[in-house]
């Protein structure tokens, strides 16, 4: 859509408000990057450089009851979602003062107090266990909606089968949003299946399927408004198709150059979500002063969660036990 | 099942302890296949979806994997289920989320959010249902950390553990046997609940302690009273639950016995028959007057034909025929 | 499709073929029914009354190397295979003489030396096992194909999805046949999906899919014929979908009224596979008498078969630990 | 180990194994995720896919169920497959066509149809990869009957019992370990097979036998060397298989030695650990000098913390205190 269209559907202080987010989750991501580089934090991780826009776009119209669902690659959805950078990147770090007290780690973090219900090791999990909430949440008859996100590697799965089958013919409160960043680790989507555009497969289950471009967090934003406006409203699922793409490899490690070629990662950092939102707010009359302002305010938040996180306590070992039932 | 009460199906116990936990908490949902209108498979559901309907009795179609992992997600978001997988054969279809998700939330988060689910199963061999109706399971989920397990073997038992597995907190397991629906018993009026990791002593003896769960429990019980009219007194214990597992009362029979026997539905290599044994060794080393034993189904998929699948199951006679044997054999020499 | 125009497509020898064998699958089941509800054979059947013309317009197609994958509703689709009576209804009597001498039963039943690749108690089990024969025809460049018939039950399960799904992309030799009778146990497709139109969801799939009416044993023929050459010749997988009905429980011991009107299964017996095909013939100028004495042709092998079977010896108890390796 | 050769990973004889059989052996197909171009995840198919190309070796996307229940079905149809689940967590998608399907096919055809698949995956704990990629799950497998399973230890014992599993006729479960991939190990240049169901001895000892698989050996036998240093001569066996079993070998050594400790990454509840004290009590009761022991990792999810981690899992030093305890046990008076 073209700039002017654009800075009419949506208000500066609004847009303001996203371009902050999506930079908080970039700059968090890119700390995560150095630090896990540096050796400083276990296990792995699975970074969202790239995205940002969707996690946003998406989250920005959801309150704390509503519920996400994430997936491996979930650090930008939980704090899209309100959880603390603090909070998410001591559980990366295994300190007791993470979201999940060390025990969850980058794919299995959870914050249910910000109706963040988790990141998850398996693909494709979390759509059955969103879709039963959702259940939950139209039972309550709150008008809560519950938000289930996944990429396309979980598309030719039976869980995202089964699961959005139910969803549809249970007339769900869900918002199921595929990031489409056409690959599955080092797996092009176009070799996983002959159907590579994703919101088609929603008609599958007599569903509403839409798709969106990913990198605009202010097309996301209409696009996710409308489903869950319809979610509220016991209108029925949707299934959301986001084309973005990740500029980093598929985890820390992977290079992610020997299946993607410069051209084409070159050709989607054109389309930078941080770089998009900046010009349409500098093309909306802010001032570059008014922006590095807010970028310094972001770099302060993160450095502040590094601080937090590296100073707070590991578990104690006694504790191994606790919390099994 | 000393309380005076009426006499009712196995089936129809577990109706009525979903029916009274229905009532009292309106927030359970039950989820599975035919356990609307049609009242389940096994008649397991008859008449709750008339008094709770369409939105807390809710038929999916053919979708374990969808449908329980619904359940656990609903679960999860304070809404309590049950999901039948009617066969419990059929749970494998969905075990990536019992084992993953639902076992491992409560840990994963910090106690954060718990999954109170219940998944429900018949399990064992009946009438020739052939190999791939009649997987017993239990060894695999009592071997996952996360899980509670319950294995009722009588109606008496089904009605107080399930209706204690409706107000757990966690996800249990609550494994049928599909050959005891239609066995009966006295079940009291008035409520009752039994707590998990209470083992029930079926019979009192003091020559030898036999071990046995579901199913097996009434063959126990018949080997133990034709025993009985043999000389031999058998003490018969049925766990009920294995995951919590009453080990303080059963490793008091055999230490009271010296003598071990385990009838268990399962094949034995990594089993529940094994595991007792081991636990025998470990707390009843010095009492043990002989070498415990296992009678076990034989290592092979259920097969089809009657005589194959009695040849197959841990029968009467072979218990009756084993203790034989076991008495026989001279008391260790300390 | 009118009969004047049929009797043009197919030869009077081609569908007294048809005829006879659609009779045969008929005459078996009621036999079957029969020897049940008289507690002559034990564990439980499904039978596969009023949807023989499914297996029959199927199968007459194959020879003997392509596979044939079954389901829970497998009888008629192994007679149709060729697997001869006596082998089926001995297997289905537990006696060394059956198919898997008594060790599989109804739902467990193999024959390979048919090209009967089993009977499967698990709904949507065959879907992933078939579609791996089929990468198997095409890797041995046999031109051998491979038909997998499943339920409308099956449909939603997540072994359907992905095994269609790797058919397509692999462009496998194999025909994916749905028996989209309605019903799954006593469920209404329509409760199941908002989809209930499943050649429509082979779209999903990038794949083709047809739709036929399963009664009619021509034009399945017709469908299955186009399907099978192009899968023979390298040109990939065919959903198929073909509306029929049961008139018997969905088991026996299921009355199979409590969830349908009498009228639907009145409306549907009107459309009966053998009357259809019996008009057809006397309409292309076929005797009575012809016909009575192929009734009676069939009559007499299923007879044969009874007698067969019951005559046939148990599998012996010692023999319990063969073939588990 | 004796015969002289390279030092090569257990990834990389892994892909020895795989590149030797698949020359000899035109129809093996091998599938899985990232098992191409990309080489597997743990390097496990390295170099393979440049050889042998996208007809041999299948990438699939993320349909493990799909995927495992094609290669069951082409091997059924006579192709010879192996199906990589890469971490065996992942298997759980796709158990019900490993346990149902391919275990089961040979019983129910009577014979008729052999699965030869190869079902491939890494299990255990590797630096803090979580709850949800850390299971081990070689309970569940040997306690399936139908299904055969391998755990090397070493990159000698996964390259000799991998291309046994490649010949064998029916379903191999050949169960990795995440953390090994990278050990090193001398590795003959001359073709060799190694028979399933003999156990090798790791080192000798007369004192007490230690039972230990996978990543637990190598604890097992820095543990025994700690211990040789301090009086304590422990003999070390790997079963390698599980099943088929070599129950005679291990037997043997539990006669000789009279003391059992069994060290195993699974939790113990229905377990492996379990099964081995159960042997040992069927086989060897009179020989047992002191009570058995169990050194399993403790019943929780894999936490993500490393102190919580080392916490759960059996340690070097835990072994050898274990083993201490035991010694200074009195001797069965008998
Ligand atoms: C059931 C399962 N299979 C395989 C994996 C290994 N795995 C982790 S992430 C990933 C790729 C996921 O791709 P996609 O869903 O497109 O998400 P993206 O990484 O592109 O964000 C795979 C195969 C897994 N975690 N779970
Ligand atoms: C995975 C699995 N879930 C449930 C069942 C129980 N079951 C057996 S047949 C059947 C209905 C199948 O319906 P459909 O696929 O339409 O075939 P039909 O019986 O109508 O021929 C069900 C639910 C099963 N066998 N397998
Ligand atoms: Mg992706
Ligand atoms: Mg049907």
């Amino acid at each position: 859509m073209s700039e002017r269209v654009l800075a009419e559907q949506i208000s500066q202080e609004l847009l303001f408000n996203y371009y902050k987010k999506v930079l908080e989750l970039r700059l968090f991501e890119l700390k995560v990057q150095e630090l896990y580089r540096n050796g400083r934090l276990p296990g792995f991780v699975h970074l969202y450089v790239g995205e940002e826009a969707v996690a946003v776009g998406v989250c920005s119209h959801l309150e704390t009851p509503d519920l996400v669902f994430s997936t491996h690659r979930g650090h930008g959805h939980a704090l899209a979602k309100g959880v603390p950078a603090r909070a998410v990147l001591a559980e990366l770090w295994g300190k007791q003062t993470g979201s999940s007290g060390g025990r969850g780690g980058s794919m299995h973090m959870y914050a249910p107090e910000y109706g963040f219900m988790g990141t998850n090791g398996i693909v494709g999990a979390p759509i059955p266990l969103a879709t039963g909430a959702a259940l939950s949440a139209k039972l309550k008859k709150e008008s809560n909606v519950v938000v289930c996100f996944f990429g396309d590697g979980a598309v030719n799965s039976g869980s995202f089968h089964e699961s959005v089958n139910l969803g549809a013919v249970w007339n769900l409160p869900i918002i199921y949003v595929c990031e489409n960043n056409l690959y599955a680790t080092e797996m092009a989507f176009v070799r996983a299946t002959k159907n590579t555009n994703v919101a088609s497969r929603a008609a599958a289950y007599g569903m509403l399927g839409v798709e969106v471009d990913g990198q605009d967090v202010v097309a996301v934003h209409e696009v996710a408004q409308a489903a869950i406006e319809r979610a509220r409203n016991d209108g029925g699922p949707t299934l959301i198709e986001c084309k973005t793409y990740r500029y980093v490899g598929h985890h820390e490690g992977d290079p992610g150059t020997d299946y993607r070629t410069r051209e084409e990662v070159q050709q989607w950092k054109k389309r930078d979500a941080v770089k998009i939102a900046r010009a349409w707010l500098i093309e909306s009359g802010m001032t570059e002063s008014t922006l590095q302002a807010a970028d310094q305010e972001v770099e302060r938040l993160i450095d502040d969660a590094v601080e937090f996180a590296e100073k707070s306590p590991e578990p104690l070992a006694e504790s191994v036990n606790d919390h099994v039932f | 099942m000393s309380e005076q009460g009426r006499v009712i199906t196995y089936a129809d116990a577990g109706v009525e302890a979903l029916r009274e936990e229905m009532r009292r908490d309106a927030s359970i949902v039950y989820i599975g296949q035919g356990i609307g209108p049609r009242g389940g498979n096994f008649r397991q559901t008859r008449g709750l979806w008339k008094e709770f309907g369409d939105e807390r009795l809710r038929d999916t179609g053919i979708c374990e994997l969808g449908a329980t992992g619904a359940a656990i997600g609903a679960a999860m978001a304070g809404t309590r289920t049950v999901v039948d997988e009617v066969f419990l054969d059929f749970a494998l279809e969905a075990i990536t989320q019992i084992v993953q998700q639902a076992a491992n939330i409560s840990y994963m988060s910090n106690g954060k959010i718990k999954a109170p689910v219940v998944i429900r199963g018949a399990m064992g061999s009946v009438r020739s249902a052939g190999a791939h109706h009649s997987h017993t399971f239990y060894n695999w989920f009592a071997n996952t950390p996360g899980l509670k397990v319950v294995i009722p073997a009588t109606p008496y038992d089904l009605k107080g553990l399930f209706k204690t597995a409706l107000r757990d907190p966690g996800p249990v397991a609550v494994i049928e046997h599909k050959s005891l629906y239609n066995t009966k018993d006295v079940v009291p009026e008035e409520e009752y609940l039994i707590p998990f990791g209470e083992a029930r002593i079926v019979r009192e003896g003091k020559d030898l302690t036999i071990v046995a769960m579901s199913r097996m429990v009434d063959l126990a019980a018949k080997a133990a009273t034709q025993l009985a009219t043999q000389g031999v007194s058998a003490e018969v214990i049925d766990p009920r639950s294995i995951v919590p597992f009453d080990r303080h009362r059963i490793t008091q029979s055999i230490k009271k016995t010296g003598r071990l026997v385990v009838v268990d539905e399962s094949p034995s290599f990594c089993g529940f028959a094994g595991e007792l044994l081991a636990i025998a060794t470990e707390d009843c080393f010095e009492e043990l007057h002989v070498t415990p034993k296992r009678i076990c189904s034989l290592p092979v998929p259920n097969p089809f034909s009657p005589i194959l699948e009695n040849q197959m199951i841990p029968s009467v006679d072979r218990i009756v025929r084993e203790v034989h044997d076991m008495m026989k054999q001279p008391r260790r020499k300390c």
